[in-house]
C-alpha cells in the first residue's frame, strides 16, 4: 500500500493531485466521485462580476489551446452566499483562487474568505493584471507579487497559495519574495501568453487577441518554473502545466513539486485526475516507493537519491 | 473509463458502422448499448477525433445525438467540415472512438402534446432526427420541413426512420426553401392545424422566421444551438451565448451546459 | 508571379525564409539547392573555441524538442578562415550569427566579422550567457541587450540584427532597446528554456540539465512575441519558433514579422525550407497578393487591411 | 520531396514487406529502387516513424541499412525498443514511410583484400549483414562470428542471405558467447588465416575485444556507432561521440556525419 498523503504547510491531503482552476468545477462529479481528489480547487473567484471576453475565447493548437475566458463570474458576494455551500458537499479541502485587481481588493477578498467557513487554502491568481501597475500582472516582478501578497497576509490567517505567471523573466525572484511576503505555497505556473492567427480572415483566432497557452506543449516550460523554483524557495511548490498523464505528474513531483494540478487535460480526458491519481500509486508500487511524498525533488541537482538506492 | 453510476462517461467504444451519407455527410454507429440507452434527443456527446491511427486534433468535438435508445445503436451524422471531422469519417467498422457524454439539455416534450413541427435545415436535421422517434412514442405526430440545397442534400431517411413524421422538403434548386416561400408555408401550417410546439436547428435564417412566427402565433418553441467548445461539461465558459433573460437583459449562457437546446424566443440569432 | 522579394533594411533577400542558426549548415545541400533560400544562417560562432555540453544533448517532447548543444565550435579565426569561404559557394546573402561573452568580446568579434569581405549581416546571439552579469543572457534585460548592441554597432557597419530571448519578462522593452542601440532587425525568438525529467532515472534527459525549448508546441509564444515586438519598432523583425509549414509563415508575417527563419522543423523535413517558400508563393497566389511583403502586420490591431479589401 | 540530383533525398517510399523476425525484431522493405541502389553497406536511413495512420514521436529515428542495391527493395531490420521502432513496426504493406538518405560514411572494403572477419551481436548484424554481399561481389570471403542468446534470437539468414558468408554462431544460452570463448575463438581464426580486416557493430564489450585483438595482430578494423539524433544530417551536433585523435587526443565526431563507421582503433567504448 502506497502512502499517498501530502502536506502543503498546514494543509493535509489525501493525495498530491487536484484540478487546476478554471478547468475544473462542479459538474465533474457527473464523471467520477470528486472525493477521491487531493483538494478542490475553485475557478478564480473576484470582488466584484465580470462577464468575461470576447469570443471566441478558446482555440487550439499543436498539443495545446489557447484560451482567453477572462475570469467572467457573479463576483464575491455570490460566490460565498452559492458556490461555497455548493462546493462543500465534497470531501477534498477546498481551495478557493482569488483574483482582484488591486493590493487593496486582494486584501478585503482574502479578508471576507477568512471569515467564511470550510475554505482550506487560498490560491491567489496573482497572474492577473494589476490595475495599479499599468495593468502588468502582480507575478511579473518579486515587488508586485510581494506587496499582493502581504497585503492579503495581513488580513487573512487562512494559507495563501501563490500561483505565479510564467510570464516573468526570473520566476526565482518572484517565488522568493511570495515567501518572504508569506505565502505558505507556491503554485507554478499559470498559462504563458501566446497567439494564434486566423490566416484566411488575418485577425488573431481569439476575440481578445493574444490568450493563455497551456496543454502538453506548455509542460516542459511548466516543468522548468517547478524545478527553478523548488530550488529558490523553503515552501512547498504545486507543478502544474501541460500535466496530462502519471508520468507526468511524477516528472514534476521529481523536479520538486510537493504537489500537483491537471488543467487542460481534463477537457480532453474528464477522468485524467483520476487516471494520475491510480498511476502514481501505480508508479510508486512498481518502483518500490512507499510513499509519493517521497519523490518530491529526486531529479534536482545534488539528490542524488535514486542513484544511492 | 466508465465510472458508473455517474450520469457521463468517458469510454472508448466500437464502431459498428461508418459510411458517407450523399456528398458531405457521415454517418457513425457505436456500439454502446447502455450509452445509447442514457442518451436524449437534443443531447450530444463530446467525440476525441482520432483516425484509425490516433491522428487527430487535440480538441474533442461536440456532436449530437442521431440515433439512440435501448434498441439502437448509439449514432452520430454529421457535415465532414474539417480536421476533426475528417479524423471521425476516417473511422472503420471495428476502430474505437473515445467518447464523452451524454452532455446537455436536450429537447422537452410535454405528453399532453398533440402535434409539433420541427424546421432543420442541411445538418441541423441530425439534431433533430431523434425528437420523431420520441414523438412517435408519445403519440405526438411530427410535421417537418426540410430545407436542404437539392434533393441529393435533403437526407429524409436519416431523419425521420421509421418514425412516420410527415416530412416536406423544400430546395434551393427549385426556389421552394426561399424565406417568403418557407413563410408561407408555415404559415398555412399553423392556420391548418397549430402545432402544440416548434422546433428548429442549423440555419440563423430559418431560426429568426420561426422565432418570429411562433410569437405571432403564440406557439412555444426550442431551438438547439452550437458553439466552439472546450470542455464540453460546463468548466471553461468558452462556449457561451447570449440568451434573453427575462427581465429583458441578456446573460451568457454556456450551451454544453445550460444547451444546447434553449427556448426559441429566449434564444438570439448567430 | 508572386513577388516574393524581401528587404531588412539595407539587405535584399529573394524571399523572406531563411533557416535559424544552429539549425542548418552547408550539409543540408545535400538536399536541395540552397540558392533557393532568401538568406545563409551559419551556427553561433564563438570568439573562442568550445566543445560544447555533456551529453544527452537533445531529446523530444510531445510536438517539439529540448536541446542543450553549448554551442560547440572552433573559434572565430577557424571561422573566418575555414567556414566563411565555404558558405561563400552559395548564392544567398549570408547572415553569420555571432555569440560571445561579454560586451568587449561582442564588439571585438564584430569588428573582425566586418573586415572580413562576403558577409550580409550580423546575428547577435544575444540570449546567450552575459559573463559579467552572472551568466544571465543579455537579452534578459533591455540595459544590457542595448550595451551589446552599442558595443558591436561601435566597431562594425554591418547590418546587425538582435537575436531576442523569450525568457525575458518584457521582450517589447528589449527590443525597442536593441533599437535604439543601433540594430538593424530583431531577431525572435531564440528558445524558451525547458526542462524533461527520465522518471526511470530521476534525473534529467539532457546532460546539461535545462535546455532550450523549440519546435511546433513553441510556436503560440514565438507567434506572439513577434506580435509584442512588431508593435514596439519600427525596424522590421524577423520571426522563428516553430515554423513548419507555409501556413506558419504567413501567421509570422501577419503578426508583423518582414522574414521568419525555420528551425527544428529541418531536422523533420530537411526540405521545410523549400516546402515553406513554395507555400508561401502557392497562398499569395490563392489569395491575390501580388508581393509577400504585403502580408507583413495584416493582424496586427488597427491594420484591418483584409477586411478592407 | 525528391530534388533530384542531390544525393540525400526526402521522400515517402511505399512498404512493400513489414513482417515481426523472432520474438523482438521486425524487418521492413521499402519501394524505393533508386534509393536502393544509392546505398551503401553501413550508411543510414532517418525514419519518420509514424503508424499507419499518422501517430509517432516528433524525431526521426536512424536505422542502418540491412538490404540495398539496384535488384532489391531497400531493407531494414531492427529491434522493436520504444515507441519510434513500435510505430515503424505498425505498418503494413501498401502504407507509406518518410525516408530520409542514405546519409553518413558507411564501411570501406579494398578490392585488394581476399578474407574478412565480422563480429555481431545482436541487431548489429542488420548494419553488417549488407557487407556480405558487397564482399561477395569483390569475391572477399566473409567469415563471420554472430552473438546471440539463443539460437532463436540469431537471424543466421537475415545477415547472410545468399552472400555465402560464414557464419559461426555463439550463444549465451550455452556459454560459447562468453568473452573469454570468443576471444579463444577469434585467436584460432586469426592464427588460422589472418584477415585484411575486421568489423564489428552492437555490443560494446565484443567491440573493445575485437579493438585489442585486432591491435594486437595489427589487423584494420572498423566499427559502425550509435547515437542519439536530431538532424541526422550533421546540423545539431547531438549525435557526437569522442575520436581519438591522431595527436592522441580525442575529438567530438558526429556519427551522422563523420560515422556512422570509424575506424576501429579510433573509437572509445560507450
Ligand atoms: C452541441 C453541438 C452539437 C453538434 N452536432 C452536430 C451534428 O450532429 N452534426 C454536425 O455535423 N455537426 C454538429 N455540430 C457541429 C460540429 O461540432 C462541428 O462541425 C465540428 O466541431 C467541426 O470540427 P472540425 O474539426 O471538422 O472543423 P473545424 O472547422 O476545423 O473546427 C475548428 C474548431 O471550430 C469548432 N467548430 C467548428 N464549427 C463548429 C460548430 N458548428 N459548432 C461548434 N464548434 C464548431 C470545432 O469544434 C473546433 O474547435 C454540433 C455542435 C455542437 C456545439
Ligand atoms: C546510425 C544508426 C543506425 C542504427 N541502425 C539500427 C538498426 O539497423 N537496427 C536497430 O534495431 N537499431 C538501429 N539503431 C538504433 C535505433 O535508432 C534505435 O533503436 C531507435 O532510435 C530507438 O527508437 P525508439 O523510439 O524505438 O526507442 P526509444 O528508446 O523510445 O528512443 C528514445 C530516443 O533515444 C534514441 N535512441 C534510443 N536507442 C538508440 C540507439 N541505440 N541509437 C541511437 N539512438 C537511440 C531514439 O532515437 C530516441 O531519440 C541505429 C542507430 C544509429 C545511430
Ligand atoms: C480555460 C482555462 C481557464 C483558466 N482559468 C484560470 C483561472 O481562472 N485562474 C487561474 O489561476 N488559472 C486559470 N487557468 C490556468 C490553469 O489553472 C493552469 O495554470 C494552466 O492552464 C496550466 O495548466 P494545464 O496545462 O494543465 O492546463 C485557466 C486555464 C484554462 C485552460
Ligand atoms: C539544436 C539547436 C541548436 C541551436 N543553436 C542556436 C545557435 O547556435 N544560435 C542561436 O542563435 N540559436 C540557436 N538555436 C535556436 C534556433 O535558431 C531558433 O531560434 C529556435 O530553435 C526556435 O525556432 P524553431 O522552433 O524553428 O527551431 C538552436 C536551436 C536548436 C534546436
Ligand atoms: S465547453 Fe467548457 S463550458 Fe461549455
Ligand atoms: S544528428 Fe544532428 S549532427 Fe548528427
Amino acid at each position: 500500500m502506497v502512502d499517498l498523503t501530502t502536506r502543503i504547510g498546514a494543509v493535509t491531503l489525501a493525495n498530491p493531485v487536484m484540478p487546476a482552476s478554471g478547468t475544473f468545477g462542479p459538474e465533474l462529479a457527473q464523471v467520477f466521485d470528486l472525493g477521491l481528489l487531493g483538494a478542490l480547487v475553485t475557478k478564480s473567484v473576484t470582488p466584484e462580476p465580470r462577464s468575461g471576453n470576447p469570443l471566441p475565447r478558446l482555440c487550439e493548437t499543436e498539443a495545446g489551446i489557447l484560451n482567453s475566458i477572462g475570469i467572467p463570474g457573479k463576483g464575491l458576494d455570490h460566490f460565498i452566499a452559492h458556490a461555497i455551500p455548493e462546493w462543500r458537499r465534497f470531501r477534498p479541502p477546498l481551495v478557493v483562487s482569488l483574483s482582484a485587481g488591486t493590493n487593496a481588493a486582494f486584501a478585503e477578498a482574502a479578508a471576507r474568505l477568512a471569515d467564511t467557513p470550510g475554505i482550506a487554502a487560498i490560491e491567489a491568481n496573482i497572474s492577473c493584471p494589476n490595475l495599479e501597475e499599468d495593468g502588468r500582472a502582480f507575478a511579473m516582478f518579486p515587488e508586485s507579487a510581494a506587496a499582493a501578497i502581504a497585503a492579503m497576509r495581513a488580513r487573512c490567517a487562512l494559507p495563501i497559495w501563490a500561483k505565479l505567471s510564467p510570464n516573468t523573466g526570473d520566476i526565482a525572484a518572484v517565488a522568493r519574495a511570495a515567501e518572504e511576503a508569506g505565502a505558505d505555497a507556491i503554485v507554478v505556473a499559470n498559462t504563458i501568453l501566446g497567439l494564434a492567427i486566423d490566416i484566411e480572415k488575418a485577425t488573431p483566432k481569439l476575440g481578445a487577441g493574444m490568450g493563455g497557452f497551456s496543454g502538453p506543449a506548455f509542460k516542459p516550460i511548466a516543468l522548468r518554473l517547478t524545478w527553478q523554483c523548488a530550488q529558490a524557495v523553503r515552501i512547498p511548490v504545486i507543478g502544474v502545466g501541460g500535466i496530462a498523464t502519471a508520468e507526468d505528474a511524477v516528472e514534476f513531483m521529481m523536479a520538486g513539486a510537493t504537489a500537483v494540478q491537471v488543467g487542460t487535460a481534463s477537457f480532453i480526458s474528464p477522468t485524467a485526475l483520476v487516471q494520475v491519481i491510480d498511476g502514481l500509486r501505480d508508479f510508486c508500487t512498481r518502483r518500490g516507493f512507499a510513499r509519493s511524498a517521497d519523490l518530491t525533488g529526486l531529479a534536482l541537482p545534488g539528490s542524488g537519491r535514486l542513484a544511492a538506492e | 473509463m466508465d465510472l458508473a453510476p455517474f450520469p457521463v462517461a468517458e469510454r472508448d467504444a466500437v464502431v459498428i458502422e461508418s459510411a458517407p451519407v450523399g456528398r458531405r455527410y457521415h454517418r457513425l454507429r457505436l456500439d454502446a448499448p447502455d450509452l445509447s440507452a442514457r442518451g436524449r434527443p437534443g443531447q450530444f456527446f463530446h467525440l476525441l477525433c482520432r483516425d484509425g491511427g490516433g491522428n487527430g486534433p487535440y480538441l474533442r468535438r461536440p456532436m449530437s445525438i442521431w440515433r439512440c435508445g435501448a434498441e439502437e445503436p448509439l449514432g452520430f451524422l454529421f457535415h465532414v467540415k474539417g480536421r476533426g471531422t475528417a479524423a471521425l469519417a476516417a473511422l472503420r467498422a471495428g476502430d474505437r472512438l473515445s467518447v464523452v457524454g451524454p452532455l446537455g439539455q436536450g429537447f422537452s416534450l410535454h405528453p399532453s402534446w398533440r402535434r409539433i413541427l420541427i424546421l432543420a435545415r442541411g445538418v441541423g436535421l441530425a439534431t433533430l432526427a431523434p425528437l420523431t422517434d420520441a414523438a412517435a412514442r408519445l403519440g405526438i405526430a411530427v410535421d417537418a420541413v426540410l430545407s436542404a440545397r437539392d434533393p441529393a442534400d435533403l437526407m429524409a431517411d436519416e431523419f425521420a426512420g421509421a418514425s412516420g413524421a410527415l416530412v416536406t422538403p423544400v430546395f434551393d434548386a427549385d426556389g421552394s426553401s426561399d424565406p417568403a416561400a418557407v413563410e408561407a408555408l408555415l404559415r398555412a401550417r399553423f392556420e391548418a392545424a397549430r402545432p402544440d410546439a416548434v422546433f428548429t436547428c442549423g440555419s440563423n435564417r430559418l431560426f429568426l422566421l420561426l422565432q418570429r412566427l411562433s410569437a405571432e402565433y403564440a406557439i412555444p418553441g426550442q431551438v438547439a444551438l452550437e458553439q466552439q467548445m472546450g470542455c464540453g461539461l460546463g468548466m471553461c465558459f468558452c462556449c457561451v451565448r447570449p440568451i434573453r433573460a427575462p427581465d429583458g437583459g441578456t446573460v451568457n449562457l454556456r450551451v454544453c451546459a445550460e444547451g444546447p437546446v434553449f427556448d426559441l424566443q429566449a434564444a438570439l440569432g448567430w
